[in-house]
């Protein structure tokens, strides 16, 4: 069976990162937001998978790094919900335009 | 003689006014101005000792301590002639200041703290053969300026002071700059050094002199009121409570001269000869515009302040010549300016506290009233316009006679252009003396304000007791200054 | 190894984290919390962290050169451990009134043991995972004020940016790890060969740090988020996060990207010079005290960039040295904001007019600590600035030096405004007089002390400079 | 060779007075004025004694008076080669001026007493008077240009104190300001003066530059007489600088203008600075450096010229004045004028050529007298009358018998009288101008006519023209004169009569050696002609009260006019000062200042400020925009790092 190129993976995970950036950059729903970082952080992670796969498949070290991102995205997540609950209960928004009290 | 009682002893007094309360401050105050006086003094003496005795190293009772040795950075203090007038002129000042202040009641021992504290700054600055530690010094002279000024001042006072500072601390970023400049070429695989003696040594090349000096002498000249970055000096002098613009114009201005000359034309000789027509057409304006704009003034602060930028036209004129004599002169003219501005600083604050006014105008017939202030007031205005005697004509003479010793018209021009200030300054000092204290009395209620308390008595006697003593005795400060310039400038001198 | 030795290695850690261990303990066991206990429980804690730091100089590695330990190491940690030291003593008094106050402590813990992973990482994914523990359970704590909206906006503003650049930062890990094969410093340097894709990593990377240390236009959070959180949380934040990431910013450029020094050097400087200017230009311009130190915290992360940027070993020592000093004067100014908003929510510089009549103390207090920030003499910014300046030129950054001062014209201006506004203007309702708590006092003679002494005291400098490296 | 280290007396008498009277004189001030007379009498009587040593006992070694250094001490090091040192020189002009100046103050000393009877700020006073004979005694014996400069600067000081005597006066401050100023501003002259000549001549002091400057041959005059600035050489600029100095301080035109208004100040003070000594200093300094300027033909033309025209542009307006003392003042301008133009046609060093020189001495010795006497004994007037203006004057001369003898006496003395004083050296001063330059002597001789005009209309006014003066009948006026005023006016009223008969060339000449001056009779009766002719035409006019002036002045109208305005020069100084200085430079620069230079530095403050609220917007509050910003920069940075660097 022929391998997919590394290639393509690389694209796959190029073209995810940049669309995870331009859609916490126009998306104004905070939690729409905090999804296009975990898209970002998916691609790192396919990244990841990807060159520990094809280029140094004799460590692990690239599948314990995705590991830990899934976990710290979680854990972030988690967070940042939490404040954008807190959020929402002061502005009754989760609009990020909306909570641009501190500025200047 | 350890040289380090100099710092030690104003630190003492910074101490003993944050233990004592309120009122006793000042006695603290004077008692460590006085103690510092006869260091002064005594150190003089010591000197003149030691050179006596044939000791012929460039700088005496040198002292070195490595402070950050990884920096090559050294407590190395030592005295040469130039720097032991400075110390003396300095801690006259210092003892007027504390006495003209003495009846101050709005927070006095802060007052006193920051006034101490700029002292300490000046005598650390004069003492410093380090180039760290003199701008250590010299930065720690300026800030409380702004303090002084926008807490005990008068008139436009926060605008004065924030003006004051910054520009300062432009001048002294420039200082800065060029010192770690110093510090960069200086370096000869591995760290640099910030020893003004081993500097001395190093001879740095055209093009690094080139670049450093213009803004080392630029950054002490800002303080020197060097044209045209005088400005700070007549909102600032002017807004300034007295002490702190006798300290201003008669300390910190001199803070300047003594870093143009003593740091930047010894470190940079060549470059001092390449710059010095522009430093000379700089002065020469600021001798003469300075002087002119002096006529204008009403307020008679304001017009000591503006005409301080013209007498340390002298100070940066004197330097550029590059003669022996000129540069004595502007030494001298440093001292004698310093002490004639305190007293004519101090004696316009005392009109001022009683009439609470400082339009020249608004006074008048004031020497009927009070006829001591009024004396003093024509005393320095006299030492201001250079009456022989005092010691403004000592160090004028010395400035001019130095001056027409080079021989080209450029030279000469200057020269004359400079003399032409003698007169104008005759002008406005007259003319201040004439509206202020003669005439008739313009404000009835003028006739019943008492003359000097027994502390300003006492402050003005002893600066004018400086100003005579310079005046009709030159030789010996002359002597002692000549002595230093010749080892000092051998490079520089023409 | 033995256990022993480990747990010798790892004493901050494990100390902190046997700490949070307790403290949950405490939460689950206890019905009624006792505050002032946990809170002089916690004081103690971290006063025994900072000794622990004393005895002993382990050296070495473990987890296959995951965790680091050295002197500098070390003496970066207790940096760390005393600032939060400091930070925590300011904040008893605001601490005592809050319920959650062990949900606080709990959360600082974290982040404290974060930042010791974090400096001690000798490893990129164990960076990563210190970064993100230093920042995660912050960003809560920005929002630790429930009731303000302010503290909401700021803790969402820096959650949702620091998720960014984590992303951005472990994209860029992500290639370095394509590229060479690694994620250990030393195998990364080793393999390191300066190609474009690699230069390429090197700026995301760079990207993390400079949003951590807030240098422009990575900054844009910072401020918002230290005007918006608890006065605790935004000294801790300007002081021992950015310290925390300074510490392992210069760690990783110089024992990881040796190669690409060119490079790095280029952006540093540039980066210095922006982040000074554009810091000073907003500061200049602010009202709110808290605001006006985020955009001061900004430009001093300038100031220091130019140690970075100068890569001597001379210049390593001056970066810590200056942070050292950083941090005296920037919890002496916040914990002089902080007794001031915990007793009547006052925050403006202009709140501040005639605070000397009434609290000479907190005046003089917050002078010193602005004129160390300024670098003026006496207090030790000055000595922590000129190093800096003179390590900058030792290595020939002439340019930035001349920014530099100029800048520094500037910041004294907005600095001297502060103390314009505590002794010059008058008021006719200043801020009444404070008594002041005894652990805040404490925190305001340490920060006395230390701005005063630690300048003078040439063997601060020598120990630090003793420890450091460079290239 | 004798000891004359005891004239160093002379000059400690005054300053010691000067420091007892001006520090403690306030507590017994009465007594200040006997201590300044008795000081001054002393100082008087050492410097006859001197005279009498130097002149008769000492007398000549090698035919010429020896050089006497009595004290030199250096004051001031400014190089090697140049040092201001302070000492004593005796030669015979200092000698001469020694006695003058000792005898005049000591006269005006004493007669202050009374004059001043009951000032508030009488101590003051005498410490003023202390300060100035003290400067001008040092002046007279410096021994080094530099000294002189000094003491020259101190007497510009104690004369501007002296007329600000009355310094509640608003006129009397505006004329002490411009003796001052304008002095001062002619002092620039002489210091740029000293500066070239001492930077050619390589010293301060007076015996070197002397002798350097005699020998032909040496290089340093070679030097000096050979660079040359704008086409005249630099010994020529610096005679020419120095005097202007000379000139400032002797109120030549055009530099006169401080000297009528300086009449503000107490009479005695005018009797003695403004008409005896300070006023000759620049005659003084000419003949001090006499052997120097007889090397350049056209500095002593300089000197004559302006010498000349002075004396005759100052008689013209004393015939119009009608103040007493500034009448006396223009008279004062006119005779220095005689002694500047009879040193300008000494055109040589030696012999008969020197005659100016002794003649210009002369005359410098015998003016002191007069004039001395004449501001005096008008000051007795005045003290009388309590006015100025001659028109409150008239028919004194029962009322003030010994005054109006002794006025008389010096009337005649300056009209060139024989055989009182004025006579002899005016004499002297015409035929030394005569053989020298004809148009020189013809003014001359015109302006002796027109002394002798205004002085005889001076002397008329006051004391006959009206029969009786009513209104002073009624007040039960005090009588002429105290006794301490009368006797300074009878003892110089002598001296007046006597001083002429001096053989004064044989003690003072150019080159030192014995002048004998030959007696040119019809020389004599022309001047002596031209003195009656000028005496009877104000006889016919002033003796009574007469229609006659008010027509002449009617009928020339407008040169009339601006005779009395003295030719408007002092409105042009102010149209200078006032507007040109003041309105056209300095108010410019002012402003420059304020706007220009410190708004360069306000205007950098607010640029800064308007950037930073700028920018504010880069701060927009939004976290879409700080992303973005973030975006950017790691583009920015990857680009750059990829592509720039």
């Amino acid at each position: 069976m022929s391998e997919i190129p590394m290639t393509y993976v690389l694209f796959v995970s190029f073209a995810l990162f940049f669309i995870g950036a331009y859609g916490f950059l126009t998306r104004r729903n905070m939690i729409t937001m905090l999804m296009a970082v975990e898209l970002m952080l998916n691609a790192v992670n396919i990244n990841f998978v990807a060159f520990n796969k094809y280029l140094f498949p004799e460590k692990g070290d690239g599948v314990f790094f995705t590991i830990f991102i899934i976990t710290i995205a979680a854990a972030e997540a988690a967070v940042a919900i939490a404040i954008i609950i807190n959020i929402y209960r002061k502005f009754k928004s989760i609009d990020s335009e909306d909570a641009d009290t501190l500025k200047w | 003689m350890n040289l380090s009682f100099l710092i030690l002893i104003p630190l003492l007094t910074l101490i003993g006014i944050m233990l004592v309360n309120g009122k006793t401050a000042r006695v603290v105050a004077f008692v460590g101005s006085l103690l510092q006086l006869g260091l002064a003094i005594f150190l003089l003496f010591a000197y003149m000792h030691e050179r006596g005795a044939g000791n012929v190293s460039s700088v005496l009772f040198e002292e070195t301590h490595p402070w950050f040795s990884q920096w090559n950075i050294n407590y190395h203090i030592g005295v040469d002639g130039i720097s032991i007038a400075m110390i003396l002129l300095t801690s006259v000042v210092l003892v007027g200041g504390v006495l003209v202040s003495w009846k101050m009641e709005y927070q006095s021992k802060e007052f006193f703290f920051l006034l101490v504290l700029l002292a300490t700054g000046a005598f650390g600055f004069f003492i410093s053969l380090d180039l760290f530690t003199q701008f250590f010094f010299f930065e720690l002279a300026v800030v409380p300026k702004y303090l002084l000024i926008s807490i005990w001042g008068s008139g436009k006072k926060e605008y004065a002071a924030m003006k004051l500072v910054l520009m300062l601390m432009g001048g002294s970023s420039l200082v800065l700059i060029s010192i770690l400049g110093v510090y960069y070429y200086s370096a000869v695989g591995g760290v640099g050094t910030f020893d003004l003696k081993k500097l001395g040594t190093i001879g740095f090349s055209h093009e690094i002199q080139m670049f450093l000096f213009p803004m080392m002498f630029v950054g002490f000249g800002v303080l020197s009121a060097l044209f045209p970055f005088h400005t700070w000096a007549p909102d600032g002098h002017s807004s300034a409570p007295t002490a702190a613009s006798m300290f201003l114009a008669g300390i910190s201005m001199k803070l300047g001269g003594y870093g143009c000359l003593r740091v930047a034309m010894v470190l940079f000789p060549e470059a001092a000869h390449a710059y010095s027509p522009y430093i000379i057409i700089l002065a020469c304006i600021g001798i003469l515009y300075g002087a002119l704009v002096t006529v204008k003034q009403r307020d008679i602060k304001m017009m000591n302040a503006y005409s301080s930028v013209s007498h340390c036209g002298f100070v940066l004129l004197g330097m550029a010549m590059l003669t022996k004599t000129a540069i004595v002169g502007a030494v001298l003219q440093m001292v004698s300016h310093g002490v004639m501005t305190a007293l004519f600083f101090a004696v316009i604050g005392m009109m001022y506290e009683r009439t609470h006014t400082r339009m020249g105008d608004q006074m008048g017939g004031l020497l009927k009233v009070m006829p001591f202030i009024g004396t003093v007031f024509i005393i320095a205005g006299l030492t201001s316009l250079g009456l022989p005697g005092f010691s403004g004509f000592v160090a004028e003479m010395t400035v001019f006679v130095g001056s027409f010793q080079v021989q080209d018209l450029f030279h000469r021009s200057a020269t004359i252009i400079a003399t032409m200030s003698l007169v104008v300054t005759a002008v406005y000092i007259l003319r201040a003396v004439g509206i202020s204290l003669w005439g008739p009395i313009k404000n009835k209620e003028f006739e019943l304000l008492p003359d000097a308390t027994w502390n300003e008595k006492l402050a003005s006697i002893i600066l004018i007791a400086s100003i005579i003593l310079i005046g009709s005795m030159p030789f010996w400060i002359s002597d002692l200054i000549a002595k230093t310039t010749e080892t000092l400038f051998s490079a520089v001198i023409k | 190894m033995s256990l022993l030795n480990y747990i010798s290695m790892m004493r901050f850690e494990v100390f902190a984290l046997g700490i949070i261990v307790l403290l949950l303990l405490v939460k689950i066991f206890s019905e009624k919390l006792n505050t002032s206990f946990i809170l002089g429980f916690i004081n103690v804690a971290l006063v025994g962290l900072l000794v622990a730091g004393f005895i002993g100089h382990p050296h070495g590695n473990i987890f296959g050169r995951m965790f680091l330990n050295d002197g500098t190491i070390m003496l970066e940690k207790q940096i760390i451990t005393f600032a939060t030291l400091l930070i925590f003593l300011q904040a008893n008094f605001w601490l005592k009134k809050q319920e959650n106050c062990l949900e606080f402590c709990l959360l600082l813990f974290s982040v404290l043991i974060g930042m010791y992973f974090l400096v001690s990482s000798g490893n990129f994914l164990m960076f990563y995972l210190g970064l993100e523990m230093a920042t995660i359970p912050l960003a809560a704590l920005a929002a630790f004020d429930f009731g303000r909206m302010r503290s909401a906006e700021g803790a969402g503003k820096m959650i949702l940016s620091s998720a960014f650049s984590s992303a951005i930062l472990l994209f860029g890990l992500s290639l370095i790890y394509g590229t060479t094969g690694s994620l250990d410093f030393n195998e990364v340097r080793d393999a390191y060969s300066s190609s474009a894709l690699q230069l390429f990593t090197l700026a995301f990377v760079f990207v993390g740090f400079a949003f951590k240390i807030s240098i422009v236009p990575f900054h844009l959070w910072t401020a918002d988020v230290y005007e918006g959180s608890p006065v605790a949380v935004t000294s801790f934040l300007s002081v021992v996060s950015k310290g925390a990431s300074l510490f392992i910013f210069m760690t990783v450029l110089y024992r990881v990207f040796p190669m690409a020094q060119e490079t790095w050097v280029h952006i540093l400087v540039l980066l210095s010079a922006i982040t000074m200017t554009i810091g000073n230009l907003f500061a200049m311009r602010q009202t709110n005290i808290k605001r006006f130190l985020a955009f001061s915290s900004i430009t001093q992360a300038g100031y220091i960039l130019i140690g970075v940027a100068a890569t001597s070993s001379l210049s390593m020592a001056s970066v810590i040295y200056f942070i050292l000093i950083y941090t005296f004067s920037n919890i002496c100014a916040f914990t002089v904001v902080s007794i001031i908003s915990d007793r009547n929510g006052k925050e403006d510089i202009d709140d501040y007019k005639g605070l000397y009549k009434t609290n000479p103390l907190l005046s003089i207090a917050m002078m010193l600590a602005v004129f160390s920030l300024a670098g003026i003499p006496p207090t030790a910014g000055f000595f922590g600035k000129l190093f800096l300046l003179t390590s900058g030129a030792s290595s020939g950054l002439i340019a930035l030096i001349i920014i530099a001062s100029l800048n520094m014209i500037v910041s004294l201006y907005y600095y001297l405004k502060i103390v314009k506004a505590m002794f010059v203007d008058k008021n006719e309702s200043p801020i009444e007089k404070i008594s002041i708590d005894i652990s805040a006092k404490t925190v305001l003679i340490i920060c006395f002390v230390g701005i005063l002494a630690v300048g003078f005291i040439s063997f601060v400098f020598e120990y630090i400079h003793s420890l450091s490296f460079g290239l | 060779m004798q000891n004359f280290s005891y004239i160093s007396l002379v000059l400690i008498i005054p300053i010691v007075v000067f420091a007892i009277t001006g520090l403690f004189g306030k507590k017994f001030s009465a007594f200040s004025g006997i201590l300044g007379t008795v000081g001054m009498l002393v100082a008087a009587c050492l410097s006859y004694f001197a005279a009498y040593q130097y002149f008769i006992v000492g007398g000549r070694a090698d035919g010429v008076y020896p050089t006497i250094i009595a004290f030199k001490q250096t004051w001031l090091q400014f190089s090697p080669n140049l040092s201001i040192d302070i000492g004593i020189m005796l030669d015979p002009i200092s000698v001469m001026m020694l006695v003058v100046v000792t005898t005049v103050s000591l006269m005006v000393h004493f007669y202050s007493i009374g004059y001043l009877h009951g000032e508030e700020r009488y101590a003051t006073y005498y410490a003023f008077l202390s300060l100035f004979s003290f400067s001008m005694l040092g002046l007279v014996v410096a021994t080094n240009i530099f000294q002189m400069y000094m003491f020259w600067e101190l007497v510009g000081v104690s004369s501007f104190l002296l007329i600000g005597y009355y310094f509640e006066k608003p006129s009397a401050v505006a004329a002490a300001k411009k003796a001052f100023i304008v002095t001062r501003f002619a002092d620039l002259g002489f210091l740029a003066g000293i500066l070239v000549l001492s930077f050619y001549s390589e010293s301060l002091d007076f015996q070197t530059i002397i002798h350097r400057m005699m020998d032909y041959n040496s290089p340093i005059f070679h030097n000096a007489n050979t660079a040359s600035f704008m086409g005249l050489s630099a010994l020529t600029w610096a005679l020419c600088l120095i005097f202007i100095g000379g000139a400032g301080k002797s109120a030549m035109f055009p530099l006169h203008i401080w000297l009528p208004d300086a009449m503000e100040g107490p009479t005695p003070v005018s009797a003695l600075i403004h008409a005896a000594t300070m006023v000759v200093a620049g005659v003084f300094l000419v003949a001090r450096l006499f052997p120097v300027y007889s090397q350049v033909p056209i500095a002593l033309d300089v000197v004559a010229y302006v010498g000349i025209f002075s004396a005759f542009f100052a008689a013209i307006i004393a015939c119009t004045q009608t103040d007493i003392k500034r009448v006396l003042a223009f008279s004062t301008m006119s005779q220095i004028g005689y002694m500047m133009f009879s040193l300008g046609v000494a055109g040589g060093y030696w012999g008969e050529k020197g005659l100016g020189y002794s003649a210009s001495m002369f005359h410098l010795f015998t003016h002191a007298m007069f004039k001395a006497l004449l501001f005096l004994g008008a000051g007795a007037v005045i003290h009388y009358v309590h006015s100025n203006e001659m028109g409150d004057m008239g028919g004194l001369r029962k009322k003030m018998p010994i005054t109006n003898i002794v006025f008389f006496i010096a009337c005649l003395a300056i009209s060139g009288v024989p055989p009182l004083s004025g006579f002899f050296s005016k004499e002297e001063i015409l035929t030394a101008a005569f053989n020298h330059n004809k148009i020189i002597y013809a003014v001359g001789i015109l302006t002796a006519c027109l002394t002798a005009f205004y002085m005889f209309r001076l002397y008329f006014m006051i004391f006959w023209n009206k029969s009786s003066v009513s209104h002073h009948e009624g007040e039960g006026h005090h009588g002429e004169a105290p006794f301490t005023m009368k006797l300074p006016l009878i003892i110089l009223g002598l001296a007046t009569i006597v001083v002429g008969f001096i053989p004064f060339g044989k003690y003072i000449s150019a080159d030192g050696s014995i002048l004998e001056s030959e007696f040119h009779l019809n020389l004599a009766i022309i001047a002596v002609a031209a003195g009656l002719l000028g005496i009877t035409i104000a006889t016919a006019f002033y003796m009574k009260p007469s229609e006659m002036p008010a027509k002449i002045s009617a009928s020339i109208g407008s040169i009339y006019n601006s005779i009395h305005q003295k030719f408007f020069i002092d409105e042009i100084y102010l149209f200078v000062t006032k507007k040109i200085i003041f309105n056209l430079v300095s108010a410019p620069a002012a402003w420059f200042d304020k706007n220009i230079v410190d708004g360069m530095m306000n205007f950098i403050s607010v640029v800064t400020e308007n950037t930073s609220d700028g920018i504010k917007s880069f701060q927009s509050g939004k976290i879409a925009d700080y992303v973005l910003w973030f975006f950017a920069g790691v583009i920015l940075i990857s680009l750059l790092i990829v592509f720039a660097f």
